[in-house]
């Protein structure tokens, strides 16, 4: 790592479901760190713990079930993990942000916008009402919403979907947070409108200089906005590294695959590599690596050895036994 | 066929996989294990198994006849040996009118019931199916119905068709059908949306086959859950008409008429209100125990 | 003339006795804001009319023996008669002609004087429709003549009336006094016609206030009353129909009196120091009619006898608690004619079979019992007295089917013949055997839809005795006719009789000077409550 | 090559809950208006545009499972627009369709076996056959026998899609529409569907009508492309032509839009303004020029028509396209 | 809005014509005769007769039917059979009294019902969740006919603390303006009476309202949770909101609409339940006239109070269905 203070630590975190049906380890295990600035970009396939993780550091674990069993989460040097629900309350907007995956649910529907917004700056900002008005036009107009004093009025079902996810990053951003979580921002979205997103994140980042944490499963996205990418499987990482090294020299065999079960817009057609079998149920993963029962360079030892996360290159970490002798394991 | 079985998944290991998963196949055998699962609705079933023995075996679970008094000097007896849960105005064993009034709950709530679910699911379903005006009459009259309380309701068509316990019966299964009739509309309206529907269309699947092979399973778990629940509401609402002397006559062991006999002896003998009035309480309580649990098993957001 | 002279002594008498009490009570009163006293009555059902001649229930008595005087009135604790309306009265040798002379001083409740012409008026009223139930009864008035006995009433000065009869009748006098016969305001009636029955206006000592249906009725003190005026200023008659409820409310305090007391209450009453049990005299009964006009069994005299024989009355008068003594006869055993030679048929279960199946109803049949469903003076249990019956006619394979309806209605099917074996009680109106037997048992009676005679008993032997009876003024004679018949009903066994209960009646210990009059309903200016 | 499938000018309008109650025009919903293309036997036929514009209507309206409101079905050669019942369903045995939800599209009463074998007993095929079929069936699409008896909620997403799929062939179709048969899957699972799509599109010969919003899947597995937008065709030709040379201001942005897995190399994006049109209350003229960059005057009143604009075949609508003709 | 409410008022118009053909067969659903039925078998012919004619049951019956609907129009509910009294005045008088108790029953079943649900819900398996949701599930299963007995038995017998029956004792003089005794006894500030009339009402209102109140609860809490897991209630918790502000505003608003609806449903069970509740408490309102007229046969009473009972329970629902336009935006009006 270049810079010394990351902005954000995630140490070694276990988020466990405690469910009838068994223990679901939706989050065994991840460290990552995010510097000030920097856009980092988890992908995986869905239930693989991105969205977990995103709430295990804002503290919204529903509990029960949910627990955080081991870990730390630095945020500016402090342990989030020893603050009280209250204190989180403080840090959650000014300090970390979140932006849902779906813009349709997570606005209220029984109040305005302008409350919505409203009530976040008013929750953290010593401000006048009015002055908050000001501020939440402001934002408005920065997200690019047309006729921001009209739209103010209106209810959230009188958006449509990426008018209400630019509303969202409105709110996300009206306190200036120095990091930003999005949560899979542009699922939802159709193509064209989520290319207007993610150039919006992009010109966010570039005016406001906050780090953001990028959680989806588009590897596409992730190439286009993330200085970074930590790729994961079922609840822990497979593979962290710089966006532009990884797609050149992935190393982890889900990441490969994953790069490689996309079709591609270029001329000559190739058959799609797939990765065979199904993600792991949680509930009981097999002795070993996850990932041995689908990977095509699955070795005996696989089976019953779960490799540690070991830097096969500069800030380049993978999590495979193929690379057990390139370098040295991260500690944990 | 020239081509190979794809290659994917691997059968031992998607073997190994649904291993994990319970074993028993249908959706109402996980919902029977979920059921057994859970506490209340296991209290629930226990206690309608309970009023079913009690109504089979009524003449060898019973001390005494549930009709016949021994003697008029033995009224208002308080709970004794003989007579564990006293004697009623008459005379006679409260604990024998109580088990002989379960056959009078059971009988009632099926037939109640029947009457409900048989018509209500008839309507609701046609509605539902078939949409358009039929749908839109045979809504309009639910709704007619729906604007009359329901007791209200059953105790003006008692009022009519004359105080007894068949026309009881009839009352409160009339006045059931609106529900049954919206529940059934609903859940066939939301199957019928569904791909699964369109895809029995796709293969060809006639109307009639479609309906009964693919729209009404389907439909089956909110109609058992309302059946359920219903039962309990029946046994209630035919008891407040006996309570009101509209339903069962004397003297028959009927649980709401028993505690509207007791009445007069309130204060001296507040054993013969108590009891019958808890026997329909717990009874009631098994039908909404169990009708929750139902709920809860066949609930498709709960699977998975 | 005599007569009238005891009952003012009576009058003083209690008059010092409520003076008394009001003595007590005016210095309780200072320390009141509200000087009234109100006295709340409960009781099981709530009145019907309010036009006495209209009515026949107890209830509706209740609160228009209040309202309405009488010609003459019975004195406090019998049923001798007293001087009301009418100061003083004189009978023709044959007893054909009666003259009353009348007090000059009384106003009705609506400021008009009353007058011999208002006496007039009532009597035509009631002399030219078939609606006025008792006047039938009493006078023998049928459809096709409406004026029974009655052959004209004349107003024969400003304050004196002068009937003339068809013939002799022994009771006419008590009969007037019945509270039927209150006379009532002729403005009043012609201004509400057809509402009359909810606007009562009469010379009593209580003045109409309000009726709330279901609810209560409330009557107060008439200032002007030419009689005692009443010691508590108001009088609200309220409905509790569930007998548990009411002495409920008795024990909170929020009544002071009530009938309808549940026989298994009596005890708790009796034992609490603010409660006091206050016994009717009896003269009543109850019984169960047999409709001997329905085709089928209960046409049959054997199977009526059957019937009888299958009860077991003593078994039976356990659910009186004590109030009642079997009945035998049609007319209580305090009254005068009484036939004690007449042997109940007793309990015997084989004879009934053996005359059932004389009748050819070995194998029993169905039949329906009409119960009301609120308890009366005379029955304290109506429902469960049917389903012990039920049960016990079960024995001799006649299966009874239980119709239970509120009072009014009851009182409407059985009237109108609708049922098979219908619960029914008599309270004396005028303590003559006549008011039993007659009302009750003679076929003038048993007209459908308005019939008094709910077993529509028609026996012309017995007729032709009640109405010798009638018209006969000599009482020895007239026993001799009412022995005879007794025996006659006892043999053809119309009815089951039941039981003559001395009703029980609780009450606040508050309440004094309460006289409970054995016809079941009083005048309520004599009666005191302390605050 | 022979067109197996064609629509001339289908339009599907869908009937809306009047707001007012006394008005008398109706309002509707114009999900497909005015769409025409063809099929040919044992070509892929690649519909992209973004939600709501229409594309499973106008895959339904073809089997007829919607009727059409205006225009006409061909099924090799034969108008089967006014086809009802018995008629109708004999064609189904060559016409089926895969849908996009792997969790709603099966019944969740009925074991697989049932599911698989139900088409085949509708049209009256023997057991032995059936059995014989069901298991065939099976192994194409990679599932085991002892799966048969199992129920769908036993199986993961991609599972049910071979379900899906199995069903879909029972009847041997030729011609198979999959609306969005891999929109709902994982990446990883995706690529085993397409995969096993492709294997079976060479075994049994089969003509796909192959629907979805992923423009590189439609790339991956279509010969030609139809691009819709509102219920309209914009631009319809072979795969390689669309994709290289878009001509339709509505493909050039949509293409643009899709962030490629190259981190390298910065693409020119065409950021298209605002949101797509209600299709209940769609714009004037050309339905695009509303978030069309080139938009000008005529476009805000002229309905621009599919024209061919390229010799092999691609046809666009848009005024500025030059037409042309050969 | 305005427009929408005549509106629905306009829609209503089918229902309540149902609603009266309804009511209006009732007497002809009276197998055989109903005048027979109501006077009995051995009614002489002539009764018969005036008492046919008095109901017109010897015309068609479209003009039976356009006869009952024109006098209701009219505000003539008939008179009844039994006290030959104006049903209309009648109902007049006792309206007040089941609606008095109605609204106190609800009242006291929403707020009890609502609080619960909430806390329920907010604290999820806890003690008091299991607590409440036990007592809920008892509430549904309860007789309340049973309820009001036992509870006379304990307060008023055992305990003597509340009276039995009645709306007011019958010391307390109160002037009646609306014959709602509560508002009455505030409009004249009277207190002795607010407190008596309040002690009346309290168990009849608890009885009436347990069932309602359970509903209610359940409702509540099954509403919250679902509401609770949303998405915009982890976006309110993510903006950093006071939790009270989360629970409060952001959930409770939206939970409350379904809640809104079951309310106005409840309204039909307690009309219905006022039926045994007025029989029990002696409680002198249009439940215990309907049923005294049931019991009495007296049908034009029967057929006017339920229809007018109908008539009320559409209006509120009614009432509730705007409410639930206004509270909630998604649904447009215009
Ligand atoms: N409340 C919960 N109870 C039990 N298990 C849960 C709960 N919430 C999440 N999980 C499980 O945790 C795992 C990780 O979930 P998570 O939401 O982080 O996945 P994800 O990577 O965000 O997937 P997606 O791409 O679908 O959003 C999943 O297997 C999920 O089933
Ligand atoms: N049965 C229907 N009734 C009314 N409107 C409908 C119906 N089916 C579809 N629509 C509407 O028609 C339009 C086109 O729908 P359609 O499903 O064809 O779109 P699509 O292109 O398949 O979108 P997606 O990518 O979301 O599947 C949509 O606006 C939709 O709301
Ligand atoms: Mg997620
Ligand atoms: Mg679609
Ligand atoms: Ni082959």
């Amino acid at each position: 790592m270049t810079q010394d203070t990351p902005l954000l630590e995630v140490k070694n975190l276990h988020t466990h479901f405690f469910t009838k049906a068994g223990v679901v380890k939706a989050v065994d295990g991840i460290d990552f760190k995010v510097n000030p600035g920097e856009t980092l970009g988890i992908v995986g396939e869905s239930g693989s713990g991105k969205s977990i993780t995103a709430m295990s550091i804002l503290g919204l674990i529903p509990s029960p079930p949910g627990k955080i069993v081991e870990g730390e989460i630095n945020f500016k040097g402090e342990n989030l993990l020893n603050k009280s629900q209250k204190q989180m309350r403080k840090i959650r907007g000014p300090e970390i942000a979140m932006v849902f995956q779906d813009p349709m649910t997570s606005l209220n529907p029984v109040f305005t916008v302008e409350k919505q917004l409203l009530e976040t700056i008013l929750a953290h900002e010593n401000m006048s009402k009015k002055q908050a008005k000001e501020r939440a036009l402001e934002l408005l107009n920065l997200v690019g919403i047309p006729d921001p004093e009209n739209r103010l009025k209106n209810y959230p079902h009188e958006f449509s979907g990426g008018m209400r996810q630019r509303v969202m990053i409105a709110i996300a951003l009206s306190c200036n947070p120095s990091l930003l979580i999005a949560d899979e921002p542009t699922t939802a979205l159709d193509v064209t409108i989520q290319a207007q997103i993610l150039e919006l994140f992009k010109r966010m980042q570039k005016e406001l200089n906050m780090a953001i944490v990028m959680i989806t499963h588009d590897l596409g996205v992730v190439s286009e906005v993330c200085d970074r990418v930590m790729v994961m499987y079922a609840g822990k990482p497979a593979e962290f590294s710089e966006t532009k090294h990884l797609f050149k020299k992935g190393k982890h065999p889900y990441t490969l695959g994953l790069i490689n079960s996309i079709p591609k817009i270029t001329p000559d057609k190739q058959k799609l590599e797939a990765i065979d079998g199904v993600p792991p149920d949680l509930r009981s993963l097999p002795n070993g690596c996850s990932f041995a029962p689908r990977c095509k360079h699955v070795m005996d030892s696989c089976l019953s050895n779960d490799p540690d996360i070991r830097e096969v290159d500069d800030d380049h970490f993978v999590r495979c036994l193929l690379y057990e002798d390139s370098k040295k394991a991260v500690t944990t | 066929m020239s081509l190979q079985p794809n290659p994917l998944p691997d059968p031992k290991l998607a073997e190994a996989q649904e291993t994990n998963q319970s074993k028993s196949s249908s959706l109402w055998g996980d919902a029977f294990s979920r059921i057994v699962k859970s506490k209340t609705s296991l209290i629930g079933l226990c206690i309608i198994l309970i009023l079913i023995i009690t109504a089979i075996f009524a003449p060898l679970i019973a001390t005494h006849s549930p009709t016949d008094y021994a003697s008029l000097t033995d009224r208002y007896q308080s709970p004794s040996s003989e007579h564990i849960l006293g004697t009623d105005e008459l005379g006679r064993d409260i604990f024998s009118r109580i088990v002989f009034g379960s056959r009078i709950s059971i009988q009632i709530g099926v037939i109640a019931v029947g009457i409900s679910m048989i018509i209500g699911v008839l309507l609701g379903g046609i509605a539902g199916y078939f949409g358009r005006w039929i749908d839109q009459i045979i809504m309009r009259l639910i709704d007619i119905m729906m604007a009359f309380p329901s007791i209200l309701l059953a105790i003006a068509l008692v009022a009519v068709l004359g105080p007894n316990l068949r026309n009881a019966m009839i009352a409160v299964g009339i006045v059931g059908i609106p529900q049954f009739a919206r529940i059934v509309r609903s859940a066939v309206l939301s199957v019928k949306e569904t791909e699964y529907i369109e895809a029995a269309r796709a293969i060809g699947a006639k109307h009639g086959r479609t309906l009964m092979q693919h729209v009404l399973p389907n439909c089956l778990a909110p109609i058992i859950v309302q059946a359920t629940l219903s039962i309990g509401t029946a046994i209630l609402d035919a008891a407040g008409l006996s309570f009101l002397g509209l339903g069962a006559q004397p003297p028959k062991p009927e649980w709401g008429a028993m505690l509207s006999d007791g009445r007069a002896a309130l204060q001296n003998a507040p054993w013969v209100v108590a009891f019958p009035g808890m026997a329909i309480f717990l009874v009631v309580l098994g039908f909404n125990l169990f009708g929750d649990g139902l709920r809860d098993a066949l609930d498709p957001r709960l699977k998975q | 003339t005599e007569d009238a002279g005891t009952g003012s002594t009576d009058d003083n008498q209690s008059e010092d006795d409520s003076s008394d009490s009001s003595d007590d009570s005016s210095e309780d009163q200072a320390t009141e804001d509200t000087g009234d006293k109100t006295l709340v009555f409960g009781r099981g059902a709530d009145s019907i009319q309010l036009d006495p001649s209209k009515v026949t229930d107890g209830e509706s008595i209740y609160v228009t023996n209040q309202i309405y005087d009488t010609l003459v009135r019975y004195k406090e604790e019998n049923t001798e008669v007293k001087p009301a309306l009418a100061e003083d009265w004189n009978t023709s040798e044959d007893g054909t002609v009666w003259t009353f002379k009348l007090r000059e001083d009384v106003k009705f409740h609506d400021g008009n004087d009353f007058t011999a012409e208002d006496v007039v008026f009532n009597f035509e009223r009631w002399a030219t429709s078939g609606e006025f139930i008792y006047y039938g009864y009493m006078f023998g008035a049928s459809e096709e003549d409406l004026g029974g006995i009655i052959e004209s009433v004349e107003a024969t000065g400003d304050y004196e009336v002068t009937f003339t009869l068809s013939e002799p009748n022994a009771p006419f006098l008590q009969t007037l006094a019945m509270p039927p016969f209150g006379i009532a305001s002729p403005a009043a009636v012609e201004e509400h016609g057809e509402d009359y029955f909810k606007n009562p206006v009469g010379t009593g000592p209580f003045v109409f206030e309000e009726w709330v249906p279901d609810d209560s009725i409330t009557v107060t003190k008439n200032e002007d009353y030419f009689g005692e005026a009443a010691n508590v200023d108001k009088v609200i008659f309220r409905t509790i129909p569930d007998n548990g409820a009411r002495f409920l409310e008795l024990q909170a305090g929020s009544i002071d009196l009530m009938t309808g007391l549940n026989p298994q209450d009596i005890g708790t009453t009796e034992d609490d120091s603010n409660l006091q049990i206050i016994r009717r005299p009896s003269m009543n009964i109850s019984y169960m009619a047999m409709n001997t006009s329905k085709e089928g069994p209960m046409s049959e005299k054997l199977v009526r006898q059957a019937i009888n024989l299958a009860i077991d009355k003593e078994e039976l008068l356990t659910l009186y608690e004590g109030i009642g003594k079997p009945a035998k006869n049609p007319i209580p055993p305090s009254l005068w004619g009484y036939n004690d030679e007449v042997e109940d048929y007793g309990y015997d279960v084989e004879k009934a079979k053996a005359l059932l199946a004389e009748a050819g109803y070995a194998d029993g049949f169905d039949i329906s019992l009409y119960t009301m469903a609120n308890p009366r003076p005379y029955m304290p249990q109506p429902k469960v007295t049917a389903q012990a019956i039920q049960q016990m006619l079960k024995d001799i394979n006649v299966n009874v089917k239980i119709t239970e309806s509120d009072w009014d209605t009851h009182l409407t099917a059985t009237e109108n013949a609708e049922h098979d074996m219908a619960f029914l009680g008599w309270t004396g109106d005028n303590g003559d055997p006549d008011n039993f037997m007659y009302v009750l048992l003679d076929k003038d009676n048993a007209k459908v839809g308005s019939a008094g005679n709910i077993a529509f008993y028609k026996n012309d032997e017995v007729h032709d005795l009640l109405k010798e009876a009638q018209t006969e003024m000599d009482q020895e004679v007239r026993t001799e006719l009412y022995m005879e018949a007794q025996e006659l009903i006892h043999e053809d066994a119309p009815w089951f009789p039941i039981a003559h209960t001395t009703p029980p009646l609780a009450a606040s210990q508050n309440v004094t000077d309460y006289v409970p009059h054995p016809t079941g309903s009083e005048p309520f200016n004599l009666l005191d409550i302390k605050q | 090559m022979s067109t197996l499938l064609e629509v001339k000018n289908i339009k599907k309008h869908f009937p809306l809950k009047s707001e007012n109650f006394f008005s008398r025009e109706k309002p509707v919903l114009k999900a497909v208006d005015g769409v025409s293309f063809s099929i040919e036997a044992g070509e892929t036929l690649g519909l992209v545009g973004e939600s709501g514009c229409g594309k499973s209507t106008a895959g339904r309206v073809m089997l007829k499972l919607l009727e059409p409101t205006e225009g006409e079905v061909f099924f090799k050669g034969e108008n089967i627009t006014s086809f009802r019942g018995e008629q109708l369903r004999k064609l189904r045995k060559d016409m089926q369709i895969i849908f996009q939800d792997p969790y709603a599209s099966l019944n969740p009463r009925k074991t697989i076996e049932q599911t698989i074998t139900e088409p085949m007993k509708i049209f009256n095929i023997p057991k032995e056959e059936r059995q014989k079929k069901l298991k065939r069936l099976l192994d194409v699409v990679g599932l085991s026998s002892y799966h048969k008896s199992r129920y769908p909620h036993e199986f993961s997403g991609g599972q049910r899609q071979r379900i899906g799929i199995a069903r879909s062939l029972a009847l041997e179709p030729e011609l198979v529409i999959c609306d969005e048969p891999v929109s709902a899957l994982d990446v990883s699972i995706q690529a085993q569907v397409i995969n096993l799509m492709e294997d079976l599109q060479d075994e049994f010969n089969l003509t796909y009508l192959f629907i979805a919003h992923d423009l590189s899947v439609v790339h991956h597995i279509s010969d030609r492309v139809a691009v819709m937008y509102l219920g309209e065709l914009v631009e319809i030709g072979e795969v390689a032509e669309v994709y290289q040379n878009p001509k339709h201001p509505y493909t050039q942005a949509l293409l643009s839009a899709v962030p490629e897995v190259n981190p390298n190399q910065e693409k020119q994006r065409i950021i298209l303004s605002g949101d797509l049109p209600s299709p209940a209350n769609p714009p004037q003229g050309c339905k695009f020029h509303t978030r069309c960059p080139y938009a000008e005057e005529i476009c805000r009143t002229q309905e621009p028509k599919l024209k061919k604009v390229s010799s092999d075949g691609q046809m666009a609508s848009c005024h500025f396209v030059k037409e042309v003709v050969d | 809005m305005l427009k929408y409410i005549v509106r629905r008022l306009f829609m209503l118009i089918p229902v309540l014509i149902g609603v009266s053909i309804l009511t209006f067969s009732l007497i002809h659903l009276i197998p055989g005769d109903p005048a027979r039925s109501m006077l009995g078998d051995k009614a002489t012919e002539a009764q018969l007769e005036s008492l046919q004619e008095e109901l017109g049951l010897n015309d068609p019956y479209i003009v039976q039917y356009g006869r009952f609907l024109g006098d209701i129009v009219q505000g003539d509910l008939g008179t009844s059979i039994q006290s030959k009294e104006d049903i209309a005045l009648q109902l007049l008088h006792k309206l007040p009294a089941t609606i008095e108790l109605t609204i106190f029953a609800m009242i006291l079943a929403v707020v009890v019902g609502i609080v619960a649900g909430v806390i329920a819900a907010v604290k999820q398996y806890s003690w008091f969740d299991n607590i409440s949701m036990t007592g809920a599930l008892f509430g549904v299963s309860m007789p309340i006919f049973w309820l009001g007995l036992m509870m006379i038995f304990v307060f008023s017998v055992q305990l003597q603390l509340l009276p039995p029956s009645g709306r007011m004792s019958s010391s307390i003089e109160l002037e009646t303006i609306t014959n709602f005794f509560l508002l009455d006894s505030i409009l004249t500030l009277n207190w002795a009476a607010f407190k008596d009339t309040f002690f009346h009402l309290l168990m009849p209102g608890i009885a009436l309202g347990t069932i309602p109140m359970a509903i209610i609860a359940r409702m509540t809490r099954s509403s919250m949770l679902e509401v609770m897991k949303q998405d915009y209630i982890r976006t309110a918790d993510a903006k950093g909101l006071k939790k009270h502000l989360v629970i409060f505003q952001h959930a409770l608003k939206n939970a409350f609409l379904p809640v809104l609806t079951v309310i106005g449903l409840q309204f039909g069970l307690l009309l219905g339940g006022a039926v045994l509740t007025e029989t029990i408490f002696s409680w002198p309102g249009v439940g215990r006239y309907v049923y005294l007229a049931v019991l009495g046969r007296d049908y034009p009473v029967v057929q006017s109070t339920i229809l007018i009972i109908a008539i009320i329970f559409v209006m509120v629902n009614l009432l509730t269905d705007l409410l639930y336009k206004y509270f909630d935006p998604r649904i447009k009006y215009e």
